[in-house]
């Protein structure tokens, strides 16, 4: 073999690039071996942009209501489907979810309840699951 | 007592396709992920490449991803993480470069470190009837690399400053007298600095050495915040009201 | 303390946070009134017409949506920042999300608009 | 200075701390410098050693060359490398009758050595560092020191590199090149690549530590090395801002270093023939455990944080009782054993690394017929962390 070209040799290690790998935007969602905490990122995550998606969908079928009563009033009869019931609970758990664990979020980004914020997700967990329970009974019962 | 234990052991070479190689190693369940590891090296495969150097949890060249998990394999104990025939699987620091094997550039983790130019040897805490400030002694964090391998932002945003600088601007800062150079507060006070951090804790969860990062940086938000605040009142900085 | 520049990394955490707790409240408050406290959990669309024609009513809508789209918009560009975009990107992303948040406002004027108007 | 061809040549084998203090004055020198090192850098004797900065003392009663050279390097790499330390300075703590009699033979070679030092009586000890034994009766405050292997290596070879020098680990040389007598260069396998090259060079200077003697024989040389592992354990807690010697002569866990929030025992000795993998005795984890809490009886309830041992190489023959053995360095220039362009340095300590590359780099500089004085004593090292960066 000829002898090797040492400047290219050089750049393998130690330290050339500076920078880091670009986007594994899957590992957002790798929660599975994590810690809580990432439980609540990814939570905040995917309802935080579920609701964005939700909003656009409101606002939109708001503009039903320009259009006179008829076409509102079938949309209205439409939600009462127990499918639509049941998306119904999903939005308000995502809402919940997102609000209780941005509510946390907050508290810590001020620098209170840092060392409590393992155990304040799961005092808010319990809290969201008993507020959706609630949300649930009342959405279905309508 | 001997174990015998299988590592799965991510495998690359540069202009090589990655692959994982299997092997069997019999143990003392006592000895350390790092020493099974080292055995392998030794008695099965001289083409396996790892980092380690003090096997003390003191240099912080051996991090690495254990069953999904950022460990020092070098203070990790084998009967700690499996069990007799037990399988590890064995990867390099997610997020950072691979360059073979196991091991990864730690290039863009010390440039950070260099922006922020933490001094490695601080104040040791007194033991009892000693003064504060009497000793010195080295910094917690030992600069191994997996509080941003398990970092969700790290993973997408490689612009990001990261828990490890971060955590020491906020030692700086806190040391009385310690202030940062303006591209030091341009890389913790900007888009890609502190306010990047989405709280998921995962620094926090796997730092060996007690750093906290995450704590560390929302104390930091804090300061920022409280700062900020008062600018906009024109209260003027707590700091400056201190020194008169 | 120090130079403060063109640091305004914190300014977005902080509305992001502050918005957060207002819609924490405002949401509750669109939620009891719109479908809680509502026969049917719908208001129906003479209700619907009857009820944002009060103007407190009106007003406290309009804030509800500003501060909802604004907190979206910011959130939505975090995200969208934590792919570690290139500072033209990041750019184009803050005017969009700028731009989309504007629009979601001025549509929501003009439907209450519409609507207080409508006979 | 890098754009111009260097006209002398230098590969350096090993990466520890004698091999990146050799580079690192290799390169203040003139020398176009080649550092490969089969695994880490520190990866093997320096990265697992007890951390300690000799202040000497240990070295003073029996073995005054290795005590003097390492007040000597204490205080020059206290100037080269000023952030990168814990200097909290060290005790010889007497606790028994025999440690008594031991405290005269040592502080007279102190003296003898020129290593500062203060008495102390047992309260005045425990005064300074509360968690000691109440049996110290009395104790030397001398100027040890507590560093980081790695980082130190890294301070070393991220100045060489600043200077030109390239640096590859996970190379490991197979065969030393050679024509007829002459030593050329050396084959390596690079294992980062996978691949095997040559290299070539006017001189090679073998720093191999313990694995010294496996080169030499590559060149048909015998190099008398005896690889004497120790055990340490590292325990959680610092129990002291000094480190804590027993004011005796070397024996099993006669030293405490306290080194960030751990403090670490040792060291434990005896031979091995290979120091590629080395087992640990289990007996020697606990006669630390032992040993150490005589000094600071709350180790006792300490838990352990670390195990590990290293290969230390001496400089002697097999059947040496090796704690006899002297602690100084032996640079070897094998013109002596009739081949060319071959140096090797083994034994030492890493605080007297630079001391080590010093007068291997004279050596090599005599045999090219160079004459460049050596900077090393005086030239402030870069940050370790531009190791990873430049």
């Amino acid at each position: 073999m000829p002898p090797v070209d040492s400047t290219s040799e050089s750049k393998a290690y130690p330290g050339q690039s500076g920078r880091l790998p670009r986007r594994q935007v899957w590992r957002w969602f790798a929660f599975a071996k994590r810690s809580l905490g990432t439980w609540g990122f990814v939570l905040n995550r995917v309802a935080g942009l579920g609701l964005v998606v939700y909003l656009m969908l409101h606002l939109v079928v708001l503009s039903l209501l320009t259009r006179g009563p008829d076409g509102y009033n079938a949309f209205v009869a439409l939600a009462h489907n127990p499918i639509f019931l049941l998306l119904d609970v999903v939005l308000i758990a995502g809402i919940i979810g997102h609000g209780l664990n941005g509510l946390r979020v907050a508290l810590i980004g001020s620098g209170i309840l840092v060392r409590w914020q393992h155990q304040m997700l799961i005092v808010l967990g319990v809290l969201g699951v008993v507020l959706l329970a609630i949300a649930a009974f009342l959405v279905f019962r309508i | 007592m001997m174990w015998t234990i299988t590592l799965k052991i991510a495998r690359y070479k540069p202009g090589e396709p990655a692959r994982t190689d299997t092997f069997q190693v019999s143990i003392d369940p006592e000895r350390t992920v790092l020493d099974s590891i080292e055995k392998i090296w030794a008695e099965q495969d001289r083409s396996l490449v790892f980092r380690h150097a003090c096997h003390h949890a003191s240099c912080g060249s051996c991090a690495m991803v254990v069953n999904g998990v950022e460990i020092l394999p070098c203070i990790k104990l084998i009967k700690d993480v499996t069990k007799p025939g037990g399988t590890l699987i064995i990867e390099p620091l997610h997020n950072f470069p691979v360059i073979s094997d196991l091991v990864v550039d730690m290039g863009p983790f010390f440039e950070r470190m260099q922006i922020v130019k933490m001094p490695i040897v601080g104040p040791a805490d007194p033991l009892p009837n000693q003064e504060p400030n009497e000793y010195n002694r080295f910094d917690d964090c030992i600069e191994c690399g997996m509080c941003l391998s398990a970092c969700p932002v790290v993973a997408t945003d490689s612009k990001y400053l990261g828990p490890a600088a971060l955590a020491a601007a906020y030692q700086i800062l806190s040391s009385g007298d310690g202030n940062l150079s303006a591209q030091a507060w341009e890389a913790v006070d900007g888009e890609h600095g502190l306010w990047r951090c989405h709280v998921a804790f995962e620094c926090s969860a796997v730092c060996p050495s007690n750093v906290d990062p995450a704590g560390k940086i929302m104390a930091l938000r804090r300061r920022m915040t409280v700062e900020r605040i008062r600018h906009l009142l024109g209260l003027g900085s707590s700091k400056k009201k201190r020194e008169k | 303390m120090e130079p403060r520049n063109q640091r305004r990394g914190g300014l977005g955490w902080f509305g992001q946070a502050v918005s957060g707790v207002l819609l924490l409240i405002l949401l509750g408050l669109h939620m009891i009134a719109h479908h809680f406290v509502v026969e049917g959990g719908l208001r129906t669309y003479q209700d619907v017409l009857n009820y944002i024609r009060q103007p407190l009513v009106a007003t406290v809508e309009l804030i509800f949506l500003v501060v909802v789209s604004f907190h979206a918009m910011l959130g939505l560009r975090a995200v969208l920042f934590d792919l570690g975009l290139n500072t033209v990107q990041e750019k184009w992303v803050t005017r969009g999300v700028t731009i989309l948040g504007m629009v979601m406002v001025a549509y929501g004027i003009w439907l209450t608009i519409t609507l207080v108007s409508q006979v | 200075m890098t754009s111009t061809q260097k006209s002398h040549s230098a590969i350096v084998i090993g990466g520890g701390s004698t091999g990146a203090a050799v580079a690192h004055d290799l390169a203040l020198r003139g020398f176009e410098v080649t550092l490969v090192e089969r695994g880490e850098i520190a990866s093997g004797t320096t990265g697992r050693n007890h951390c300690l900065l000799h202040s000497g003392g240990r070295y003073c009663v029996n073995d005054r060359e290795a005590g003097i050279e390492c007040i000597e390097e204490n205080m020059i790499l206290r100037r080269i490398m000023p952030d990168c330390m814990e200097l909290n300075g060290g005790l010889f703590a007497a606790f028994d009758d025999a440690d008594m009699d031991y405290l005269p033979l040592l502080i007279e070679g102190c003296q003898a050595c020129e290593i500062p030092y203060k008495k102390l009586t047992g309260e005045e000890a425990r005064r300074l560092e509360p968690y000691l034994s109440p049996q110290a009766k009395a104790a030397l405050w001398v100027p040890d020191g507590v560093f980081e292997p790695m980082r130190m290596c890294m301070a070393f070879l991220a100045t060489a590199k600043a200077n030109g020098a390239k640096v590859y680990p996970f190379t490991q040389v197979e065969e030393l090149l050679m024509e007829g007598t002459q030593v050329t260069g050396v084959r390596v396998w690079n294992r980062i690549a996978n691949r095997r090259y040559n290299l070539h060079a006017q001189i090679v200077i073998s720093a191999g530590g313990p694995w010294a003697e496996e080169i030499a024989a590559m060149a048909g040389i015998d190099v008398p090395v005896i690889v004497a592992p120790g055990v340490m354990v590292s325990m959680t807690g610092r129990y002291s801002q000094h480190v804590i010697n027993r004011c005796n002569k070397a024996d099993d866990g006669d030293i405490i270093v306290p080194q960030r929030e751990t403090s670490i025992i040792g060291t434990s000795s005896w031979t091995v023939d290979d120091p590629d993998y080395i087992d640990i005795p289990e007996d020697h984890v606990a006669l630390m455990l032992d040993r150490g809490s005589q000094m600071i009886p709350a180790l006792k309830q300490a838990s352990s944080r670390g195990v590990f041992t290293v290969a230390r190489p001496l400089i002697g023959r097999e059947g040496e009782d090796e704690r006899e053995v002297s602690r100084t360095f032996e640079c070897f220039d094998h013109d002596e054993d009739g081949i060319g362009g071959f140096v090797t340095i083994s034994g030492g300590k890493t605080t007297t690394a630079r001391a080590m590359a010093e007068k291997t780099v004279d050596i090599a500089c005599r045999k090219i017929g160079l004459d460049v004085p050596c900077r090393t004593h005086e030239t402030v090292l870069l940050s370790y962390r531009a190791f990873y960066t430049i």
